[in-house]
């Protein structure tokens, strides 16, 4: 076993341990806490990947930006130490049985595949000024990347106009 | 070097994490964070798949850059929905909203 | 002479040898990463009291006073002092708090501020770890704190914690969008996010050719430490102390180291990407790299020392209106502006990084800064004059002046 | 460059450590003795009223909403201007065009009264 593999199985147990606390804990705005661990989880695989612009960016955004969105929405939605119930017995039943059945299906699929076990190329050194030219190159990415900023814009008025204070 | 499939298997599972969430938590905001972390899982994949397959193309990156443009304007739409929700009818629980079903 | 010029690399070497003598390679890496890791922080705790220092000493200058004087000459051991009373006060928890959440969001808070250390330039070479998105690692993980400061305001159980929580984030991630906007055109004119590349690609300083983005990086910096004139944060005739409130001894003053170190880190930033890092003329024919980063550290942090003990306690909406309405649009023209300005430049054969250049560059940042600063004149022109008439309601007028009377003395009031 | 995420991790440890030696060390040699009235929420003086949770504006989500829009916009902002110097001239439009658009959002919320504290 090598260092990285041993830093990768601890990466991706406190990723997933903070995704399960997401889901379980009672108190919300623990589960939000149990978010951002499982994110930072998630950028430091990015950084294990050696992708370390969107680390960063997983980090500035998903950090930095929603999950500070869904504290807020979590503290406006009165969720100051409240309590929230999970379903009832049955609901839960069937979710987690469907569940577990998904990841059998999952895992089965990924370990029938045949994956390429050759140690993969290394990363060209510009590979950020790659995805810069990328992004507005008119044979990639150009349209996508306008499109997304007319999501974004549409996002914000939709979601303005929904939240705002009607008088 | 870490193999590709420890890398699947751990995104494979955050998914399943993300499902129960959604599925078992009668709250509006738990149910969006379970969302996130679905998303995230997929983006795992994508940039596992960008490191081993093809680290010489950018595709993986740049799509998990568009993953997070939707993961955040849906997270502001739904959170934008729930406050709404929140304020008209006090209450975030996913049972009483429905005013659609019918 | 290269123990003069860069001792930290020549007493690494020293420990790296030595360490080499009896512990395989992989060892001597993992021990020299925590050697740095340790020195880096302790240099940022040794930074914090420094910074206290200057900071009291320059306010009640300032103020006309002599500040600190007691311990040690000069009152230099004054922030000694201070660390021994925070270790010995009674540090009292509150019945109702969520304690977990409640110890960790001052660790959070402090930790955030020194992880940012790891990608400062202090030298050539002389950088904790040279990531290819150094500047943007700086913006990501100094976005953390205000994690911290959510969790200090929710876990406290205090309605003036959460209300000064919420106030303070809107107002970190508010100004969190102009200072990245115009750390995005030094990025663009150095080519690259590595902050050593950043230092390199400035044989004329950024300072002449983006002054516009210097000025909005030191203001939304200063409003992101939440230093006075936007001291929000801790307004104590407002809001009490904000999500401070519930916290005593030794965690109040993590929340405050971390302030200062955060402080320290943007005063870095600044002097990095801006004045040129470590560039300096030799001394006596040795270059001391450290030394000319370290002076520049300090002169932008008496800057702020200086904004701190000269200007008013500015009202939230003014703050806000300021960021959104000012410094926002503003950013984004920079933005086009430089990109455009350097296309025409190097059109006209003008090679980036020689003064021509610059001089164009500053011609065109010069002129954008004169159009926006009449363009708000004629704006708060124009709303003096719809106020006029309408004649404001007795109580309104009377209490913006009594807000900027007593402004001042609060904000001194450390 | 894993080298260096590898020391941005130990420095993060580090940082911890530093952060929480004063912490356990204050709580060995720091006096404890709280009573009902010091460990009370702390309202000026008055006596607490009500719990912790009181209305919040919605002002605060709307101006989430602006940043994230904005955020989001740095990060694509970021590869191109690394790129920058190796971009052709409709390139360096193309990425005006995005900031145009992104600025259209923060026209509207300007006109719509949003960026005003009520």
């Amino acid at each position: 076993m090598t260092t990285l593999q041993v830093m990768f199985i601890l990466l991706g147990s406190i990723t997933l341990a903070g995704g399960l606390y997401t889901v379980t804990a009672r108190n919300l705005f623990h589960g939000a806490l149990g978010l951002i661990v499982a994110l930072a989880g998630v950028a430091a695989l990015y950084a294990l990947l050696e992708a370390s612009f969107l680390a960063a960016a997983q980090v500035a955004i998903y950090i930095g930006a929603i999950a500070i969105m869904i504290i807020f929405a979590v503290m406006l939605t009165r969720g100051v130490m409240g309590a929230y119930p999970v379903k009832d017995l049955w609901s839960l039943a069937v979710s987690s049985i469907g569940t577990v059945l998904l990841l059998a299906v999952l895992l089965v699929t990924l370990f029938r595949f045949n994956w390429p076990q050759t140690t993969p190329a290394a990363v060209p050194a510009d590979s950020i000024a790659q995805l810069g030219k990328a992004l507005v190159d008119p044979n990639l990415y150009v349209l996508p990347f306008e499109v997304a900023s007319v999501l974004l814009v549409a996002a914000l008025i939709g979601s303005a106009y929904i939240a705002r204070d009607k008088k | 070097m870490v193999p590709l499939t420890w890398y699947l298997v751990v995104a494979a599972v955050l998914f399943c994490i993300g499902v129960f969430g959604a599925l078992a938590r009668r709250n509006a905001v738990a149910v969006l964070m379970s969302i996130e972390l679905m998303l995230n899982a997929v983006n795992i994949n994508l940039v596992a798949f960008w490191r081993y397959l093809e680290p010489d193309k950018i595709v993986g990156q740049a799509f998990a850059a568009f993953v997070f443009i939707v993961a955040a304007a849906g997270t502001a739409v739904g959170l934008a929905l729930i406050i709404s929700v929140y304020r008209s009818r006090d209450t975030v629980d996913m049972e009483n909203v429905d005013l659609m079903k019918w | 002479m290269n123990v003069v010029n860069d001792p930290f690399t020549w007493a690494g070497n020293v420990i790296a040898q030595w360490l080499g003598g009896f512990l395989p390679p992989v060892g001597v890496d993992v021990t020299m990463m925590v050697l740095r890791a340790g020195v880096l922080g302790v240099f940022a705790l040794v930074m914090f009291m420094v910074m206290t220092w200057i900071e009291r000493k320059g306010v009640a200058r300032i103020q006309d006073r002599i500040g600190p004087n007691r311990a040690g000459p000069f009152g230099l051991l004054q922030p000694i002092a201070d660390g021994v009373k925070a270790l010995t006060k009674e540090d009292i928890t509150p019945d109702h708090v969520d304690r977990v959440v409640f110890n960790a969001a001052p660790i959070l808070s402090s930790v955030a501020a020194m992880i940012v250390f790891a990608a400062i330039p202090f030298g050539p070479g002389l950088i904790g770890a040279d990531m290819n998105i150094g500047i943007f690692y700086i913006l990501a993980v100094g976005g953390l704190g205000i994690i911290a400061i959510l969790m200090a305001g929710w876990s406290s159980n205090n309605k003036y914690a959460l209300l000064g929580a919420f106030r303070v984030v809107a107002q970190l991630v508010s100004y969190e969008i102009p200072h990245v906007l115009s750390i995005v055109a030094v990025v663009m004119l150095a080519g690259s996010m590595s902050m050593i590349t950043i230092v390199e690609k400035q044989p004329v300083w950024f300072l002449f050719v983006l002054p516009v983005s210097a000025l909005i990086v030191l203001f939304s910096g200063m409003a992101e430490i939440g230093r006075s004139p936007f001291d929000l944060l801790d307004a104590e005739s407002e809001i009490i102390a904000g999500h401070h409130i519930e916290y005593s001894g030794m965690k109040f003053a993590l929340f405050f180291l971390g302030e200062y170190v955060h402080a320290f880190a943007v005063s870095c930033i600044v002097a990095a990407l801006f004045l040129g890092g470590w560039r300096g003329p030799n001394i006596f024919g040795l270059t001391v790299p450290y030394l000319w980063f370290f002076i520049k550290a300090i002169l932008v942090f008496n800057v702020m020392v200086w904004a701190r003990g000269t200007l008013p306690r500015l009202r939230i909406d003014h703050l806000m209106a300021f960021n959104w309405k000012f410094l926002v649009p503003l950013s984004l023209v920079n933005l086009i502006v430089v990109a455009v300005a350097d296309r025409l430049a190097q059109a006209g054969g003008l090679a980036a990084g020689t003064w021509p250049w610059a001089l164009v560059m500053l011609v065109f940042n010069l002129a954008m800064l004169v159009v926006a600063l009449a363009l708000v004149g004629w704006a708060g022109q124009r709303a003096r004059r719809a106020a006029e008439p309408r004649e404001m309601p007795e109580v309104e007028t009377h209490d913006e002046a009594h807000d900027a009377e007593h402004a001042p003395i609060a904000a001194g009031a450390h | 460059m894993l080298h260096d995420f590898a020391f941005v991790g130990v420095f993060f440890l580090v940082a911890i450590a530093l952060a929480g030696g004063p912490l356990i060390l204050a709580w060995l040699i720091r006096p404890a003795k709280p009573n009902p009235i010091k460990s009370s929420t702390y309202e000026c003086g008055v006596e607490t009223f009500g719990d912790a949770w009181v209305q919040f504006k919605v002002q605060y989500y709307v101006y989430g909403l602006v940043f994230v829009v904005f955020d989001i916009e740095t990060i694509f902002l970021f590869p191109w201007a690394v790129a920058y110097s190796q971009l052709p001239l409709f390139a360096v439009l193309e990425m005006v065009l995005f900031i145009l658009i992104l600025t259209g959002a923060l026209v509207y919320a300007w006109r719509k009264g949003d960026l005003e504290w009520v």
